[in-house]
């Protein structure tokens, strides 16, 4: 039924720039592109939203005539005016193509360019390859020409910069400046801002949404976030394992979904205003459901909370905390540089708070998390946990500590040791536990462990990869809970999960919190999922923290530059619908038969 | 629901790599891995029934046979001596294993837990091993094996120490890039938060993890020594007569290359073999194993 | 010098110049202070000259002496020295140089073990400006003889600062350039006193690898190859029309030692067992290619004029095994200490296989060659079985007549008849050391497993290069390349 | 970059005194005496004695160490056992022969493998690639002896195209200096080609499998330009390094070659001074080598801050 639909969209074939008929894509016995048609018309922008792994960039990649060599291919790809099937062309037609015709913007910005080519070189490149431009002077003016519409600053010196030179935005900058050299007729783009800070994937969004209207340049434009492919597109296609399961127009399929997974898939991109919501009861101050009884953080909401300098974060004032962090400096000395990772960071936890930390990436978060947990020593300034001095502790009052404050890392994979069963890797924490226990006791409690957090102990006794990616999450964090601590700390909990799997795991870590009565910190460059479980937001920004204060005061009435603007950068899907259809040129497209 | 399908979570290039072992690696070998996997086997049955049965003595030396080519009684003839080349070459294969598989274990004993002490040390003593590993590839086989024949009496031995020595700093680098791979990964991190002693991690986390390129170092290194031990016999400073070694064999047939090449091409051929047997085997596991070359074929 | 010979090296091969391939160079050209035969090999009778000159049957031709008488107690030697001769740098030569050289053996300047040969000098004298008197402190034949080897070298006080480098003699040649290892090549001396060299320039170029030698030779980049290292690859060269092989006894015996002192070669009975076990003619069959001449066992080299081939021991390990019984060494295991050197090893291969026949296992370790074998076998006498080629020209009474020589060998007997042998005429000389010979023999004080051949393989064309070699020398001064090779005898590549 | 270079100079400087004392302390503890090795059989105790007096070999150990190292760095390494020459002369100039060979087999074997990498590794899925790579195991199989005793029975003993052995100095016959070279070069550099395929196509295969290749042929580049102007100079940094590596092993590596071929290299000369125990000479041999081994190492990274401009910030 896809496959009609989409047909049917491009029904008036005359304007279409790109036709694709029942592509198809093959490794070996495996089909990852299910056979897809495609239409893009001249100056229409379509949207490819999916799961990790469904099949997009595959998809784009056909369309550019990229895909890897060693995978099959069958269908057909046409380009007007230029090829009837792109995908069996021969390399010097394609070569013709690409680059002045066609273009694309790959997600990872920090390996997308020659480390070893200054990046003038590698823009002009695109310039002489196809020769668009008479002589080498022209092709200069047109480079720098090309940089300042990217607003990339000081272009004369940018030219002979080194990629390493410059941050991941710069570098995405200029491989938009590349894309739009030749003024192709479709531009691909693959992920473009997955890889960038929120505030800086505002900027290259706002960039790309610019440059392709003022253009009237086709676009393809992957990603999985929903919201950003609201914004950018008038049209998309939702992909999972390698089938498209829906199509239509944004405001359509993203109003009045009809596949079940899109459903799901928005259910879960819309965390913010519905879990955040029912866990504190709307507007009101938050009554944390903590066993610990802590101070409801009333306290702080009062005139008191918004005197406070922005750098300290004195977040409840009743109890005594439990983390006490102040003055606290990390600078890491290397023979070149010396970075602040943390400066002059104060911080009080008291049992029972839900603390989310949020800011661009190298702020310090994971500096911080890592001094926390003893695994890092502060340069300066005191830290005391759970009443051990951290910077100064023996071994053994450490290993205490250590028992009392457990971490969650991110990235599922990395943080479990993949020669280890699952019952060694839950089991780890036990060994040479204070309370030193025998082994048939160890066993039980890993077992209890991961049967809380949904894992049967049957499957104990195998290995980290024969887990999906959320499971493996829900591992790591019954690793965290077999110890019974009392502080839970989790960086980036699930920025590495697709988003409809990070639901399930955020709902099951405020389930563990609630019910244990833990004391919550977490890290996150997602503000929504921060927003979903935390009640207190400590924002920070090159080792400073720039802003703290309760969820609901943060979020509603930001008192720093900064998180104004980290707020306004996050794409917030029912934000980008409300405004849609203000929006030009997209309400006339017709809507699915 | 939650991604019960494994090959949904990882990504196309994720770490989502099934610790191949045993049977289930074997069956992953590239056919040429095969081969190569099939080559050893072959060697090491040689090796193994010549311990108890050969055609012929190979040290019996019958001055009326000698330099015969290929004959009903001796397929791949007879050399100086007179001695069955066949016996010879397969008895051959005993020193050859040996020396590999010493020479292998002195490297990797001694270069695996200096590679992972600097990995995970880093600091000075990082520098102490690195700078030491340099030092060591100035000192190459050859000039160890003949300070070690001066010292202990050139013999296969002295070639297996000598050669062992020298390829330990190979197995210190790789050792010591897998542990910094290793201890970059948040289970590291993980088992530090859980307080496991420094030597526990180094037991059950890095080495574990750094086996596999351990084993194909090792592999490879096996393919060096037998080209190293062929090379030191050549030049006298190997296994000493009578002891039957392919290496000798090759020097003793130089002087026959026109009249009897039997006596270069057959050991020149096992040599060749048994090389090329390790190397393939090495390069199917860092095929299967190596998550910097996966995917690639 | 040792030239620069990464950039240039002159091995000349012009016309009337030849160029020899010769095994294993040596390290210096100076004999006074370093040890080997390969230095006087190519220095002596070329560079050097001594009083008397050793011929080719082993007796002794006038040289730089026209003659000399021995006074009746034959103690005293007269020399009347040759009269216009000179050294190669100018300095004439005289009864003066004659006894700064033989003085000059006798102090600390040599450090040659040889040169222990000059002891038995009491004085020496010039009586004349051409008349040289030596006194001996008792009657030697050997010493005479000995003035043909190198210690006889005549040498000029203003010409032996560099040694090493520059000898300076009276020789048909002079050292022209000298590549320390690689090659040494020879100029004709213009000045020389006697018949001109018949080249112009004589090359030896060395290698430490046999085969590359005759590969050199068949690729055509050398004339010749003295002393030919690996003898299986005769077989090959004599295919090729264009290549004659020549072989000349020389005076190297190969020496299978037992060390005599030490069990089991203390007992007589197993030595003899051993010489018994051992098949001399298969060790030279299978290890040096059939090359070589089989004495019986016996250490004198058919270039002495003692030597009788000997019949004592034939191949006969039942004869072996009932003497092994008898000794009560039935199950003997010995360890076998062979010099890293390729004729030592194959040697040791076929050796240890033919004892084992007889039930003595030997382990062969090898041991480095000279360094590690001079100090374990030869000065520490820590062995039990070797092999070695003895290539000093008369030296029995080295070896056997020195209880505290590295064999062991301590027999009162055979002292005596070497003691006389050197001490009676130069008559009776003969007969006496055939007696001490058979009973060296006789006591097994070691098995000579063969006498080493002097294996030359020459391209037709080249002549004058003489293949018998009764003492360290190789004359070059009658060798060249202008020899027509349509008239060389087809007869004379037999060689034997 | 004045203080990479500093460091990298201090760390060169230190890691050559330690070899040195390495070197020293090794030789120290090589059985056998250097005056029985010279005087040979029938040395008398006295005459063994002075000798060793005259190699020094009674002072102090410190003092001898002392006095060989504070020779080194104006090129002074002592006066050689057996010969009583100077050593540097005579080491430097075997030490040239080394290199002129080692150098040239490494310059051919790369002149042979980077085509024949980078096709095995654009290739690396057809036939071709498949029987490059394949041949170059069977290359690094073969022992580059046996591969220097076929050749010399084929092109100089079989055919006669060739000398078979032995060294030509240059300036006395440069054709006849290269004929020289021929064999051995090919027997050395026929090996080493095989090795550096496969290093070049390893390092071709993880460059094309580098994002920024994609992006290239994004911009309209074939793969053939792509690997030209992008591939080329990333694949060269790992080659380099290699090559490097490579170099120095070779230098000694290529005795087993110079045995063969009669070539007066530095090997020879270390097998020769170590027979004869000239100490002093192993010494000097052993610490030259350490210095190439140490002065490539220091130059690869010196390129590498030329080559990568990451290394400046990364190192
Ligand atoms: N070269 C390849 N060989 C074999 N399988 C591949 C190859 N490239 C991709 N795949 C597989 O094809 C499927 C689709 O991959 P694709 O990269 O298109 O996913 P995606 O939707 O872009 O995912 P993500 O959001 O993670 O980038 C995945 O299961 C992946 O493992
Ligand atoms: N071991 C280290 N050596 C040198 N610099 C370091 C080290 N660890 C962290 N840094 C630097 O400290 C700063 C803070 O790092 P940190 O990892 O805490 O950031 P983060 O907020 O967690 O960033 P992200 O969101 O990317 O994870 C960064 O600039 C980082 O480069
Ligand atoms: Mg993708
Ligand atoms: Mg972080």
């Amino acid at each position: 039924m896809t496959a009609t639909q989409a047909r049917s969209a491009g029904a008036s074939r005359d304007d279409a720039l790109v036709t694709v008929t029942g592509l198809r894509v093959d490794a070996g016995p495996d089909r990852l592109v299910h056979p897809l048609d495609l239409t893009i018309r001249a100056g229409e922008r379509v949207g490819l939203i999916g799961e990790s792994g469904s099949g997009k960039t595959l998809t784009a990649l056909s369309l550019i005539g990229l895909l890897p060599d060693e995978l099959r291919h069958g269908g057909t790809v046409a380009l007007r005016d230029s090829s009837d099937d792109l995908l069996n062309a021969p390399e010097r037609e394609l070569c013709g193509l690409r680059g002045r015709r066609i273009s694309m913007v790959f997600q990872e910005p920090m390996t997308a360019l020659n480390p070893l080519m200054q990046v003038g070189k590698q823009v002009s490149e695109v310039l002489t390859q196809h020769r668009t431009l008479p002589n080498r002077r022209e092709v200069r003016e047109r480079v720098l020409g090309l940089l300042e519409s990217v607003r990339l600053p000081d272009p004369e010196r940018l030219l002979r910069a080194y990629p390493h030179q410059l941050s991941g935005g710069q570098r995405q900058r200029i491989m938009l400046a590349m894309a739009f050299a030749n003024d192709p007729d479709l531009l691909i783009c693959d992920e473009p801002t997955t890889a960038l800070d929120v505030t800086v994937q505002r900027q290259v969004l706002d960039l790309l949404d610019e440059a392709v209207r003022s253009r009237g340049t086709s676009l393809l434009f992957v990603s999985h976030d929903l919201a950003v492919v609201a914004r950018t597109c008038d049209r998309v296609l939702v992909m999972q394992h390698g089938r498209v399961v829906e199509s239509g127009s944004v405001t359509d399929v993203l109003t009045a979904p009809r596949h079940d997974y899109t459903k799901q898939l928005l259910a879960a991109s819309r965390l913010e205003p519905t879990a955040g919501g029912a866990r504190r009861g709307a507007g009101s101050p938050p009554e944390t459901g903590s066993g610990a009884g802590a101070g409801a953080p009333t306290g702080s909401e009062g005139p008191a909370g918004t005197e406070r300098p922005a750098g300290a974060a004195e977040l409840s004032e009743a109890a005594e905390p439990l983390i006490r962090v102040s003055g606290l400096h990390r600078t890491h000395r290397s023979r070149r540089r010396t970075v602040h990772a943390l400066k002059n960071v104060d911080l009080q936890v008291r049992a029972g708070d839900r603390i989310g930390i949020v800011g661009e990436s190298g702020s310090g978060k994971t500096t911080l998390l890592k001094i926390l947990a003893g695994l890092d020593r502060p340069t300066s300034g005191s830290v005391s946990v759970c009443g051990v001095d951290v910077a100064r502790a023996s071994k053994r009052s450490m290993r205490r500590l250590r028992e009392q404050l457990q971490t969650v890392f991110q990235d599922p994979m990395g943080s479990l040791d993949p020669r280890m069963t699952v019952r060694e890797i839950v089991e780890e924490p036990l060994i040479g536990h204070s309370g030193a226990r025998s082994g048939r006791e160890r066993r039980e409690l890993t077992a209890r462990s991961l049967e809380s957090v949904g894992i049967p102990a049957s499957a104990a006794e195998r290995y980290p990869h024969q887990f999906s990616g959320g499971q493996r999450q829900r591992i790591s964090i019954a690793r965290a809970l077999v110890t019974d601590p009392d502080v839970l700390v989790a960086d980036e909990p699930v920025s590495a999960l697709d988003v409809s799997v990070q639901a399930q795991v955020l709902a099951l870590l405020n389930r563990l919190v609630d019910e244990r009565g833990l004391t919550l910190l977490m890290v996150s460059h997602d503000l929504a999922v921060v927003r979903h479980l935390c009640d207190r937001i400590v924002v920070m920004r090159h080792g400073e923290v720039v802003e703290a204060g309760p969820a609901e005061r943060v979020y509603g009435a930001p008192e720093d530059d900064y998180t104004r603007a980290l707020l306004e950068a996050t794409p917030s899907l029912d934000r980008v619908l409300a405004e849609k259809p203000s929006r030009g040129g997209t309400g006339d497209r017709p809507p699915q038969p | 629901m939650s991604g019960t399908n494994a090959a949904a979570a990882g990504g196309p290039a994720g770490p989502d790599r099934p610790p191949a072992r045993g049977v289930g690696l074997l069956r992953m070998l590239p056919v040429t891995g095969k081969i190569g996997l099939v080559v050893v086997a072959g060697i090491v049955v040689v090796a193994l029934v010549s311990l108890v049965w050969t055609p012929y003595d190979p040290l019996q030396a019958v001055p009326e046979d000698r330099l015969s080519g290929s004959t009903l009684q001796h397929p791949l003839g007879t050399d100086r001596y007179g001695r069955d080349v066949l016996s010879i070459l397969m008895a051959g294969a005993q020193i050859t294993l040996l020396v590999g598989c010493v020479a292998v274990a002195i490297a990797a004993v001694v270069g695996t837990p200096l590679g992972i002490l600097a990995g995970m040390r880093r600091g000075w003593a990082e520098e102490l091993i690195t700078r030491g590993a340099d030092m060591m590839l100035a000192f190459p086989a050859l000039l160890l094996a003949i300070m070690a024949g001066a010292v202990m009496g050139a013999s296969t031995w002295s070639a297996m120490i000598a050669i062992g020595l020298a390829a330990g700093p190979g197995f210190a680098r790789v050792a010591r890039a897998g542990t910094l791979r290793v201890m970059s990964s948040d289970f590291i991190l993980a088992a530090r938060g859980a307080s496991q002693p420094e030597t526990r991690i180094a037991r059950r986390h890095v080495l574990p993890n750094i086996f596999d390129l351990v084993v194909i170092q090792a592999s490879v290194t096996f393919a060096l020594a037998i080209l190293a031990e062929a090379a030191l016999s050549f030049l006298g400073l190997g296994t000493p007569p009578p002891e039957p070694s392919w290496g000798r064999m090759l020097q003793g047939g130089q002087d026959y290359l026109a009249v009897a090449p039997h006596l270069t091409v057959w050991p020149g051929l096992a040599i060749a073999l048994a090389v090329l047997g390790f190397n393939l085997l090495g390069d199917g596991l860092r095929d299967v194993l190596d998550p910097k070359t996966r995917g690639r074929r | 010098r040792a030239g620069h010979t990464a950039i240039a090296d002159p091995a000349e091969s012009t016309a009337g110049s030849v160029t020899l391939a010769l095994a294993g160079g040596p390290a210096s050209l100076d004999f006074t202070r370093t040890d080997g035969v390969a230095i006087p090999l190519v220095l002596m009778g070329n560079v050097y000259e001594g009083l008397v000159r050793i011929n080719e049957s082993g007796g002794l031709d006038p040289l730089l002496a026209e003659d000399w008488t021995v006074s009746d107690d034959r103690r005293t030697y007269t020399f009347t020295l040759r009269q216009g001769v000179a050294f190669s740098n100018g300095a004439p030569f005289d009864a003066e140089s004659a006894v700064f050289s033989i003085e000059r053996v006798r102090s600390d300047a040599w450090t040659n073990g040889l040169s222990a040969g000059m002891d038995v000098v009491a004085s020496v004298t010039a009586e004349d400006t051409h008349v040289l008197r030596v006194e001996l402190s008792e009657p030697s034949n050997r010493w005479l003889w000995s003035m043909g080897t190198l210690i006889g070298a005549m040498m000029t006080e203003d010409g032996v600062d560099e040694l090493a480098t520059a000898p300076v003699g009276t020789g048909p040649f002079t050292v022209d350039r000298w590549a320390r290892g690689q090659s040494l090549r020879f100029a004709a001396n213009k000045d020389y006193w006697g018949e001109p060299a018949a080249s112009d320039s004589v090359t030896v170029q060395y290698y430490a690898d046999a085969t590359a030698s005759t590969n050199a030779l068949q690729a055509g980049d050398v004339d010749a190859v003295y002393d030919m290292q690996s003898p299986e690859l005769a077989t090959v060269l004599e295919r090729d029309d264009d290549l004659v092989i020549e072989t000349g006894a020389t005076s190297g015996t190969v020496l299978l030692s037992m060390n005599n002192r030490v069990a089991p070669f203390d007992d007589l009975r197993v030595r003899q067992a051993v010489m018994y076990a051992v098949d001399r003619q298969a060790v030279i069959d299978t290890a040096w290619g059939g090359f070589g001449d089989d004495s019986g066992g016996a250490p004198a080299p058919p270039t002495d004029p003692w030597y009788v081939e000997s019949s004592r021991y034939p191949h006969d390990p039942q004869a072996a095994r009932e003497l092994l019984r008898e000794a009560g060494q039935e199950d003997l295991h010995i360890t076998f200490k062979v010099p890293t050197r390729p004729y030592a090893q194959q040697i040791s291969e076929i050796v240890a296989s033919q004892l084992r026949d007889v039930g003595i296992v030997a382990a062969i370790e090898s041991v480095e060659f000279p360094a590690l074998w001079l100090d374990e076998v030869f000065t520490r006498h820590d062995y039990q079985m070797s092999v070695i080629v003895h290539a000093e020209a008369r030296d029995i009474p080295v070896l056997y007549g020195n209880p505290d020589y590295y064999l062991g060998y301590d027999d009162e007997r055979t002292r005596e008849l070497l003691a006389r042998a050197d001490r009676e005429s130069p008559q009776t000389q003969t007969e006496l050391m055939r007696a001490a010979v058979d009973r060296i023999v006789d006591q097994a004080a070691s098995d000579t497993l063969f006498v080493f051949p002097n294996i030359v393989v020459r391209r037709r064309g080249l002549q004058g290069l003489p293949s018998r070699r009764p003492t360290d020398e190789l004359l070059l001064s009658a060798v060249t390349n202008r020899g027509d090779p349509s008239q060389e005898d087809q007869a004379q590549e037999d060689g034997s | 970059m004045i203080r990479a270079v500093g460091g990298r100079v201090l760390r060169f400087v230190l890691t050559l005194f330690a070899t040195s004392v390495l070197v020293f302390a090794f030789m120290r503890i090589l059985p056998g005496d250097p005056a029985e090795v010279v005087l040979g059989t029938g040395a008398t105790e006295e005459a063994l004695e002075r000798t060793r007096a005259e190699f020094g070999l009674d002072r102090p150990l410190a003092e001898q160490y002392w006095d060989w190292v504070s020779g080194i760095p104006v090129g002074d390494f002592g006066v050689s056992f057996i010969t009583g020459e100077d050593i540097s002369p005579v080491v430097l100039d075997r030490l040239a022969v080394s290199l002129i060979l080692v150098v040239s087999a490494m310059a051919l074997a790369l002149l042979v493998a980077v085509p024949l990498g980078t096709w095995a590794a654009v290739r690396h899925r057809r036939a071709d690639g498949i029987a490059i790579s394949a041949a170059t195991q069977f290359g690094i199989a073969v022992p580059n002896f046996l591969a220097g005793m076929l050749l010399v029975a084929v092109f100089a003993l079989g055919l006669g195209w060739l000398p078979a052995n032995s060294w030509m100095p240059p300036a006395y016959d440069p054709v006849q200096f290269v004929l020289h070279l021929i064999l051995p070069v090919v027997a050395l550099a026929a090996v080493q080609a095989a090795v550096m395929t496969r290093y070049v196509r390893t390092a071709m295969l993880d460059v094309m499998g580098e994002d920024w290749m994609r992006t290239a042929r994004a911009k309209g580049l074939s793969t053939f330009q792509a690997l030209r102007r992008h591939g080329l100079r990333n694949a060269a940094l790992p080659v380099l390094t290699v090559s490097g590596i490579q170099l120095t092993t070779l230098v000694i590596g290529a005795v087993v070659i110079e045995q063969v071929f009669v070539i007066p290299g530095i090997g020879s000369e270390l097998l020769t001074a170590v027979a004869g125990r000239d100490l002093l000479t192993v010494q000097s041999v052993v610490m030259l080598l350490a210095l190439i081994t140490l002065t490539v190492n220091f130059t690869v990274d010196l390129l590498y801050l030329v080559l990568d401009p990451r290394t400046a910030v990364q190192r």
